[in-house]
């Protein structure tokens, strides 16, 4: 297919020209309610209001799922949602309420969900009408999600299923959930099998949600009980038993290394109009802006070999997204892939780490103090970057997982 | 060597580590703590100034706020060697409590050698609880920067990060005039000395600044006269950084154990976690970095008692392990107890936050390392 | 953005890279660079300058020499993209060679835009190879610093680590004067001109001090005037940087790639090492560093073609990246090859002291970061 | 038993003072030519000479083997091999020829010998009068030693021992080896016997000794095959099968974590007066010393706060050993004796790469270069520092033991 010099098809430049267009118009204002920064952080009803209506408005406009096959309600386009996501990121758009659904759920479902699955609910999930949420993990099954417990018993065209699910966020708005569920006592990986399960519908019936208290003091998951919930066999996602491909795929998704590229939250509620990789410049101004032990933070060369450090390392993860779509240097895209969300956890947690050091005792104040330099933001991201390293599999174990898959080591296991 | 080969540690300081270990572990196990500090979870109690009144009567009753007060005056007046195995006991139980902080006034006011200090000290043997102010806004540890200055006999300014604020009965205060710094004791009641609360991230300590709006003192309560803070400052630096980095290495004991128990009990994929070597190495790395930091703590405490002229240097080192020691220590225990280490409910934030709060109090690891270097190229 | 999203990667670029690798691969197995530089392991060879000028030979009828001279000098005129991709190769094969000191002189040369210039870069594109003659007694890497003078059209002075030294046709002198810093080309065997040979521990390259003895020089020699020189080092800068660090990362995929294959074949307690973490992980990391110094490095060279303005960051945060990166993976390729990573007859301590020569040259990594941070923060 | 106040009983005091006496009037002038640091560095019969004629005297003294059963030649104390060590140390004395004997053979010999094989060979241990070598390593039995394959076939009152060693310093002076060997083909752990077998003897006829060089151009090392080499059965170590305890007491002592401490060799040959730990001192000379990019090492705070990082990793590591001997304060002293090793082998690296980042370009040159910056000892000493961290056990093997034994983690393997 023929390119332009920025190496696009014309759809795909048509398609940019349509986002920058509609996007110049249609950005909603911020609320006057604070938004938090991802999707994961909406805890009011106001606050959800506002990213479910934002999204059913991008998605009306074709820039949510545009490279979904139209007959499930997406765009039908090809390798377009990259475009729309960059441009959704320059305008700073709000959050999107259904990320839960577009980036852990639309994209195995679309792979194994059944035609009549797909059909019903795809659209929604774009249209962010109806909300989702994950239900893999469990108290026992973290690392090792396939020893999950939960049990579903089939009776005749019904399951019946009981479990209990931890780190399930958006449980309390969701409608429904993915769940991953026990079908096969003898057989750990054959025995598990994947469904649609309801929640709201269910709510303290068959389904009890209660808020999990994060380090930070937060409650942005839930644990989610399930007591002799009731479905039909209709709604499950790929065969029986074949439940561990369906959690892949959906992993995969979860760390960006699906076959479908989800969309991207546009930043909004972020303080700079950059990726999470680029957070660093602020840090360059914290330095501009500090004093510690009676000198300015930028004049310490300790410090400032540190930040540099951190600036290379998020211009390196910048650059390597980069390559990642430039295959003739990329060489094998997924070693690219697979190793952004470990990457990308460390740095956070190492960057919110320089910053509380750079702010010396000023770090020892929480987010409600108004004397906290930077309105606390840095201990508190330190605290909350142990999520990006431990939720969605660990990364001991994303190391493992690129070890074995990338570089052909043996199993640890 | 000038020191003693077993750094000091001999029957008396054995007998103290040993009571002190029982006592933490049967009065105060962390479950204590945990209910005590955090089964709130709203973000308002991060203002809040949780402490046991019984538990600390108690543990004044057994002597030991007066243990750095010198014998003449009522003390026990044991070795700093003895105070770092007290300390260290009592980190590893993450008290909420103004022991380190009346300690460390203790050996500041011991520094000063005036009559004024003398009945600060004896304040100390009747029970009173103290805490040193002196941070400037941005939290320097330099003795020479201040945001407080008396003229005419009045205080006026702020002393910031000032620790265990509210549980503290007299402030050690530092403040400039054009004579220089000086030292001043201040009851916590005093009209104009307004304690504004913090909200901190470690729940098992208080914070707050403190604002001396045109507080009078009388005579008797000037410790250092202007001019003399210094040198009795840099004289106790020493015995700050020691015992802060005991209580330091004993709160990382707990991250180890609690963390090496977890991973031996936790199973995953058939097998207890501490079967990884992902798991394992980075424990044993922290036992090391714990050791080193307890044995130059020791080597601290010992040059305090024994070897002076080395006390600084040593004193900074160990706190600078400490430092580092903890914030890899802190991450790990977190990492390695997995989505569980995430929670509100698991006990290891909590300590986890402590070391963070220690970590940048009287200096972080670079700053020790600063100092040292010009001491070592001095 | 102002560079092409794929780098300007293009069709050319990829074609010279892909011939390159095939002809490093089949031309220059490791086994034979073993062969060349290290059959005989006396400390004698230290000294020694071994090289395949027969490969040389091949690669310069390739035009590969040329590749930074302008086209309307006779050069293939590549952009600095297609430089580091086929540096990147011959990195991979450690090839000992003036390829890289070569083409550092054409960025230099070119920059500095003289008749003197041009008539150098139509030397290299006659086959004749360079080496910039800067360093001064401590390998200082600022452009200010220099051991040597001019007075009166005589060089006196020494140049220090000049890189593949006894490899070069011709040497690029930086000179001082009253008038300030300027260039001049001098054939390697002008008389006065002493090439005195380090031993040094890379066993890939070679380098050596020379000492300039009253050497006179033509006016067409001057290829920057004095006071000249600065701006077009300055403005070369990014790109010697960033070919180094294109070899490192071409070097470190080789280091990667033997330890992966090691890792998979060699068994212990019943299973290839590579099942155990400890070996498993530092192997993941390394690659992801990797990854980002490559990044970075095209990131660099894309700059210097499309963004010149943000060069010279681009190129300090490569060559940061790789030097750090190198650093990890030098040390984990001999460690994971255990026992017989630390002998001779093993292949990885060719390439860890190449990387360990290259970590040095140009500036280590927290040279790099203190000119970033003054970029930045200018 | 009554301590006086440096915690000492009478009989260390006593001890103490005549260490002092003797060595204040016995302590050889260094050679004429050059002694390595350490016995594994020697490489000519005068140096070899030097080092064996110190030992006797030093062994005629009472200095070396003093912990050791007198009717086994040794000292018959109690607790004062460590008083000679510290009193050797500080009156620098040179390197000991049989640190192999000394350190590795003598202790699990003493521990599982039979009687008569302690009286015939720990006394000439001691005297040096016979020179040791270890043959434990093989090519395919590195990290995971009990998969060495040299094997020993019993024929009658004798064996026929076959095999590869590799690593084996000190083979080329060797009068004899502490032999590990495989005597069943069936069991890995209890198929292990350990033999003593002749190497000068033998030379050139069953026994070849092979240099292997070292990464450094070096050879320190040796490969020795064992063709047919014929043994009596008296000339075993411990029971047939239960080579394995006894490689392990070997290692123990190897790793300075075993009941007998070795006697240490007295720095002659170092630069400093000091043990390894302290080597640092010379890094704060380098430091005061260097210059790098116009300007001194000692005014450039980054690598001055490295500098201070492995000050304070060297008084750790000192202050650490001497903690391990109070044992009020140590609570579990082999906790503090087996990280020895792993701790001291990563220090030298990191330090060792200090240095070569503060000399700058001045570590390409090697130490024959005579404008090398500290004669390029620390170049040198990095490469060399893979010895530390390899052999004798890798550093990943050791945390492996450490947190398996002291912290009781599941067994790796």
């Amino acid at each position: 297919m023929a390119k332009n010099s920025a190496g696009e098809t014309p759809e795909q430049s048509e398609f940019r020209a349509h986002c920058r267009e509609w996007l110049k118009k249609n950005v909603p204002a911020p609320p006057a309610f604070k938004m938090p920064a991802t999707s994961g952080g909406i805890l009011s009803l106001e606050q959800l209001e506002y990213a479910r209506s934002w999204q059913l408005s991008a998605y009306n406009a074709g820039l949510i799922g545009c490279d979904y096959p139209s007959e499930y309600g997406g765009g039908g386009r090809s390798n377009c949602q990259a475009i729309a996501n960059q441009e959704m990121r320059n305008a700073r758009t709000p959050v999107l309420a259904g990320m839960v659904g577009l980036q852990i759920v639309a994209g195995s479902m679309c792979i194994h969900g059944s035609e009549a699955v797909k059909r019903r609910f795809l659209g929604s999930i774009f249209s962010a009408q109806e909300l989702w949420c994950q239900g893999f993990s469990e108290p026992c099954a973290g690392s090792d999600l396939a020893s999950l417990q939960t049990f579903a018993q089939r009776k005749g065209d019904r399951w019946i299923i009981n479990g209990h699910k931890v780190w399930t966020s958006m449980a309390q708005f969701a409608d429904w959930m993915l769940l991953a569920a026990r079908t096969d006592k003898h057989e750990k990986y054959k025995g598990l099998t994947v469904f649609v399960v309801p929640v709201k519908a269910e709510l303290d019936k068959s389904v009890t949600v209660r808020p999990l208290v994060k380090i930070t003091g937060d409650a942005e998951f839930n644990e989610v009980r399930l007591d002799n919930l009731e479905i039909e066999d209709s709604y499950r996602v790929g065969e029986i038993g074949e439940g561990w491909n369906v959690i892949s795929t959906t992993l995969a998704h979860e760390r960006g290394a699906g076959f479908y590229i989800e969309p991207l939250s546009g930043g909004q509620g972020l303080q700079s109009k950059s990726q999470k990789a680029e957070k660093i410049y602020p840090l360059v101004e914290l330095a501009r802006n500090s004093v510690k032990n009676g000198k300015p933070v930028s004049e310490d060369p300790v410090l400032m070999d540190r930040l540099m450090k951190m600036l290379t390392r998020s211009q390196g993860i910048r650059q390597m997204r980069r390559m990642r779509s430039v295959k003739d240097l990329a060489g094998n895209p997924a070693r690219f892939a697979m190793q952004d969300k470990v990457v990308a956890a460390d740095y956070l947690q190492q960057m919110s780490a320089l910053a509380m050091e750079i702010q010396g005792c000023g770090s020892t104040l929480a987010t409600s103090d108004p004397n906290a330099p930077d309105g606390g933001r840095w201990s508190r991201s330190y605290l909350d970057s142990f999520g990006a390293t431990i939720a969605g599999g660990t990364n001991e174990i994303q190391r493992n997982i690129i070890g074995e898959k990338i570089l052909g080591l043996a199993k640890t296991k | 060597m000038v020191q003693p080969r077993n750094f000091g540690f001999g029957e008396d300081e054995k007998a103290l580590k040993e009571v002190a270990h029982a006592f933490f572990r049967d009065k105060f196990p962390t479950d204590r703590l945990h209910r005590l500090v955090a089964s709130n979870w709203k973000q308002e109690q991060e203002s809040e100034c949780y402490w046991d009144r019984s538990l600390w009567q108690e543990i004044v009753e057994l002597g030991w706020l007066t243990i750095a007060v010198p014998e003449r005056l009522g003390g026990a007046g044991m070795s700093t060697v003895a105070v770092a195995g007290l300390i260290e006991e009592a980190g590893r139980a993450a008290l909420p409590s103004p022991l380190i902080s009346t300690l460390s006034a203790c050996y500041i006011l011991d520094a000063c050698a005036t009559e004024g200090a003398d009945l600060a000290l004896a304040l100390v043997v009747d029970g009173k609880t103290f805490s040193f102010a002196s941070g400037d806004r941005y939290g320097s540890w330099e003795n020479e920067t201040c945001d407080i200055s008396v003229s005419d006999g009045v205080l006026n300014g702020t002393a910031w990060f000032v620790q265990e604020a509210r549980k503290a009965d007299y402030f050690l205060v530092k403040a400039k005039s054009e004579l220089g710094l000086g030292l001043y004791v201040m009851p916590a009641n005093t009209p104009g000395v307004n304690i504004c609360a913090d909200k901190i991230i470690d729940l098992t300590r208080d914070q707050a600044h403190i604002v001396f709006d045109n507080v009078r003192y009388d005579d008797v309560q000037v410790v250092a006269a202007p001019g003399e803070a210094v040198a009795a400052l840099q004289s106790a630096t020493p015995a700050m950084l020691t015992i802060l980095s005991a209580d330091m290495c004993g709160a990382a004991e707990w991250q180890l154990q609690t963390t090496v128990e977890y991973a031996r009990s936790r199973v995953q994929f058939d097998r207890p976690i501490g079967f990884f070597q992902a798991v394992k190495h980075p424990l044993v790395d922290f036992m090391t970095e714990i050791d080193q930091s307890r044995a130059l703590t020791y080597n601290a405490a010992c040059a305090i008692d024994h070897e002076p002229e080395m006390a600084e240097q040593f004193a900074r080192m160990a706190k600078a392990a400490a430092t580092d020691a903890v914030g890899y220590g802190s991450r790990i225990s977190v990492q390695l107890h997995g989505g569980i280490g995430f929670t509100w409910e698991c006990f290891v934030h909590l300590y986890m936050k402590r070391q963070l709060h220690s970590q940048f109090i009287l200096g972080d690891a670079a700053y020790q390392r600063a100092k040292l270097g010009a001491l070592v190229l001095a």
